[in-house]
């Protein structure tokens, strides 16, 4: 729900993925969640090879459990979502327990449940092994528009920035007996934010003279990036073409 | 003086993450004294400010304040007590006037009306900026919003004022136009402060942290003239300061 | 608010992604037109600040908080192109570092936050001001039914995708009545939240939000837009 | 020395808002030096600096780097002779990495491959950071980032560094590391500053800036010791220093 705290799930280690390329994960990533979407429904079989893939995936970056599991519960509400389509959907109503539930909505869940923890699974996996720089070169490198790369390139580089200046901005609330426990306390809340807004629009005005100061017009430069070998592009690819090889086993 | 202002035992904190950085720190301040706590960066000073008005809570040992251990129970009544000013006063300003700053800690309190106004007065008249209770704290001048922040803190009557780094970034007149406000303060005071001239002009009694300890406590002028302790922790004088 | 991978079938999520692509760029274009060489730094400190503001909890009660989803606050403040702008790095560095939103489902979430809600609240911000004129109210009316009416309109976007691409056959008016009917209650919240916020910018830097600026200011930045 | 480094004549300068910041600069600074440039909050010394690499462009009066005079077209090359070091090293340092924020300035000046490796090497071994390059500027100190945003600017081989306070938040051996730095660089400097000992400690020469205008200009030492000059501009030497 983008209510964490800030911190990125980035986590220093040198397994295979850490390795890796961003630019060739961010595709093996891409590949293998879109194959994984393209699954049909009810393909159980396959739906359940490509959750035990995703598992094995983020197994692999050698991140503990409890930096990974809490990343993992997948948004509630559409947990909730999911898991009402069976009362609501339309079809064959199937005995479940007590209640007689639809069963296309049933399956459906399964499905939607199944492909949503794998997408969650893979996404904890690039995020917990690609720090923020290597990201803005895998996007630059995958030829992401200019000035798409560069906000993302000043984003992760003042999240800490920021929500260091948020977190001041609480425990110096709380110094003085703020509790924040009711609506009340929402203008006080909000007049933090607004102060939030107004450092963060100078900072970036600061920041521009800095870059006008070193002959900034209009494009930054390039940042540095390693190839990726082909070996490292197969193996990038590979749980994407495990999931290719399940989807047309449930095709057919 | 029967309780310390402030009294710390054994205080030990670590990090989630495991970084140990308070290791066992013991401090007593009483009541109308001016105490410096010196240290390099890195030494805890900031997690320990943050322990004192129970923002973090220490792994073990005890932290009192006036005789009132901090526990989940006396919190509020704590953060009453101790007022901490941090050293960016933006992160304390942010309400639209500098009334409505001053006005938000009594306001928390309970007070209301005639009450909280005479509350913001006097604040705002112990740091000489009574003229700008309506003026928008984002229009002040750094050294006018240090001396709000003060007042913010000022107006919940502590026991004790804790400042972070006070004279950083103002100028000289600034600088010492806050000392001698600082002075003129009937309350018992902890600066946290690496200007060791500023310690020395205003504080009888130093403190120095280091490595997550306090590895000294004496009179400031004997602390920063014993030159192996100084060198043993990073602090040094300045160049043309002499004590 | 981040839709996961898997709920929308992949025509439909391709689908959101071209459309989220094609505006994405139109942004960034209008938003240079708007913001010259200082597009980069500002519109990236304002993308950070969006995402910290949605980490900030305002309570309910009960012991529950919500927090802002941001579209209407970014669309008053920053104007709807660099908003788009914004929100879109912001869903792009949560879906890519934090692992918030399914990767294959970015181009519907940039669809249904970037572009739906922001530009629901834009026009809706707009139509209030004019109503309002010289009201010196106004822009707080303005963005307050515009943050209302944005996040309803938002879940409705994303009941259409879902009875067009979605992955169970569900009665398109119950999906319609229920997600409307409870995302109303989260505007509510978000409504209240976004006036408080762009109120008090209003207060300190009324220069800084966008929605309040004089409407023959906005004529000459569209009309360098036009000769850009 | 032909020509001074750094050539002010008559610089005006007013706000569209109305308010008139500089009221006619005349500034020389000659190849070599180390000059101070001191005066109160408000004197106009953010602005001045802004004025010296063509952020800002004077409403009237011209400014000359290097016998080069300001205008449209030799922007790029004011902006290479002139490197501004400003207050706030998270400001300065905008990039991912160390290594990328250093090689910025000479990346706009069109040096790739080894020759940008050379000269970001040669700015952070100058400034004792070499081992830092590839850390993101989140994870160093206080200190760390100000020698950073120093390398951000030698690596543009500037004829002149312009430094805006750079002593603030330092502490005490920090402050004198960096004061060792700036000792032993190869370049004319211009430091802005409302840190009386550390411009006396580093420059023979400074500058007063007052009310938008240069009201004095000499040895630093007596201009510290003209108490009727230094009251008369809110300048004033702290506690216990001596000059």
């Amino acid at each position: 729900m983008g209510a964490g705290t800030g911190q990125h799930l980035h986590v220093e280690g040198n397994s295979l993925l850490h390795r890796m390329s961003a630019t060739a994960k961010l595709v093996g990533l891409l590949a293998l969640v879109v194959v994984v979407v393209a699954i049909p429904k009810g393909a159980w079989f396959a739906l359940a090879g490509s959750l035990c893939l995703g598992m094995l995936v983020l197994v692999s970056t050698g991140v503990s459990a409890r930096h990974t599991l809490p990343r993992l519960a997948v948004d509630l509400p559409f947990v909730v979502f999911a898991l009402v389509l069976p009362f609501v959907a339309t079809g064959t109503r199937v005995p479940l327990g007590p209640v007689t539930v639809s069963e296309s909505g049933l399956v459906a869940a399964g499905t939607l449940l199944a492909k949503a923890s794998t997408g969650a699974l893979v996404g904890v996996a690039f995020a917990v092994t690609t720090a923020p720089r290597d990201l803005v070169l895998a996007l630059q490198q995958l030829r992401v528009p200019d000035p798409m790369v560069s906000i993302v390139s000043f984003m992760v580089r003042y999240l800490s920035v920021v929500s260091g200046e948020l977190a001041r901005m609480r425990i110096a609330l709380a110094s003085r007996g703020f509790r924040g426990r009711s609506l009340r306390s929402w203008p006080t809340i909000a007049a933090s934010a607004g102060a939030l807004f107004v450092r963060s629009f100078e900072r970036g005005e600061r920041v521009h003279l800095a870059m006008l100061s070193r002959g900034y017009a209009g494009r930054l430069p390039a940042l540095e990036a390693p190839t990726t070998t082909p070996s490292m592009w197969a193996l990038a690819l590979a749980p994407a073409a495990i999931a290719g090889g399940l989807l047309v086993g449930a095709l057919r | 003086m029967s309780h310390p202002v402030l009294d710390l035992r054994g205080v030990r904190y670590a990090y989630p993450g495991g970084h140990e950085a308070l290791s066992g720190v013991d401090l007593h301040v009483h009541a109308g004294e001016r105490v410096a706590l010196l240290g390099p960066n890195g030494a805890g000073k900031t997690t320990l400010v943050l322990h004192l008005n129970a923002i973090l809570r220490a792994t073990s040992g005890s932290v009192s304040v006036s005789g009132r251990q901090v526990t989940t129970d006396t919190i509020a009544e704590i953060r009453r007590c101790v007022g901490v000013v941090f050293q960016d006063p933006d992160d304390q300003l942010f309400m639209p006037t500098v009334r409505d700053d001053v006005s938000f800690g009594p306001a928390n309190l309970g007070l209301r009306g005639d009450d909280l106004a005479e509350r913001v007065d006097e604040a705002l008249t112990a740091v000489g900026v009574a003229d700008l209770a309506d003026r928008p704290p984002h229009h002040l001048s750094f050294g006018q919003r240090r001396r709000v922040a003060i007042a913010t803190v000022l107006a919940m009557r502590p026991e004790i004022l804790v400042l972070d780094e006070p004279s950083s970034n103002l100028d000289p007149a600034a600088r010492r136009e806050l000392a001698e406000i600082l002075e003129s303060l009937d309350v018992t005071i902890l600066m946290v402060t690496h200007d060791l001239p500023y310690a020395a002009q205003l504080c009888e009694r130093a403190l120095v942290l280091s490595g997550g300890r306090i590895v000294a406590d004496g009179p400031t002028v004997d602390l920063l003239r014993d030159e192996e302790l100084m060198r043993a922790h990073r602090l040094e004088l300045p160049f043309g300061f002499s004590v | 608010m981040h839709v996961p991978d898997g709920f929308l079938n992949l025509p439909t999520s391709a689908a959101t992604a071209v459309v989220a692509v094609s505006v994405v760029a139109l942004s960034a274009r209008r938003a240079r037109a708007e913001l010259d060489d200082r597009t980069a730094p500002l519109a990236g400190l304002v993308a950070t600040f969006i995402f910290a503001a949605q980490m900030i909890n305002f309570p309910v009660g009960a012991g529950t908080s919500g927090h802002l989803i941001g579209a209407a606050l970014a669309a008053a403040l920053v104007g709807p192109w660099a908003a788009t702008l914004c929100l879109t790095v912001v869903l792009i560095v949560q879906a890519l570092l934090f692992a918030d939103g399914g990767v294959s489902a970015l181009g519907t979430n940039v669809l249904l936050m970037g572009i739906v809600a922001v530009w629901t609240a834009w026009w809706v911000m707009q139509t209030v001001i004019r109503l309002t004129r010289g009201r010196p109210r106004g822009v707080l009316i303005a963005v307050a039914l515009g943050s209302l009416i944005s996040v309803p309109v938002a879940a409705l976007a994303f009941s259409a995708l879902f009875a067009v691409g979605g992955a169970a056959e569900v009665p398109v008016g119950l999906l319609m009545k229920t997600m409307a009917g409870w995302h109303v209650l989260i505007g509510a919240g978000e409504a209240l939240a976004t006036t408080a916020v762009v109120g008090a910018v209003l207060r300190t830097r009324p220069d800084l939000v966008r929605l309040a600026r004089r409407p023959a200011e906005d004529v000459s930045a569209q009309e360098s837009v036009v000769i850009a």
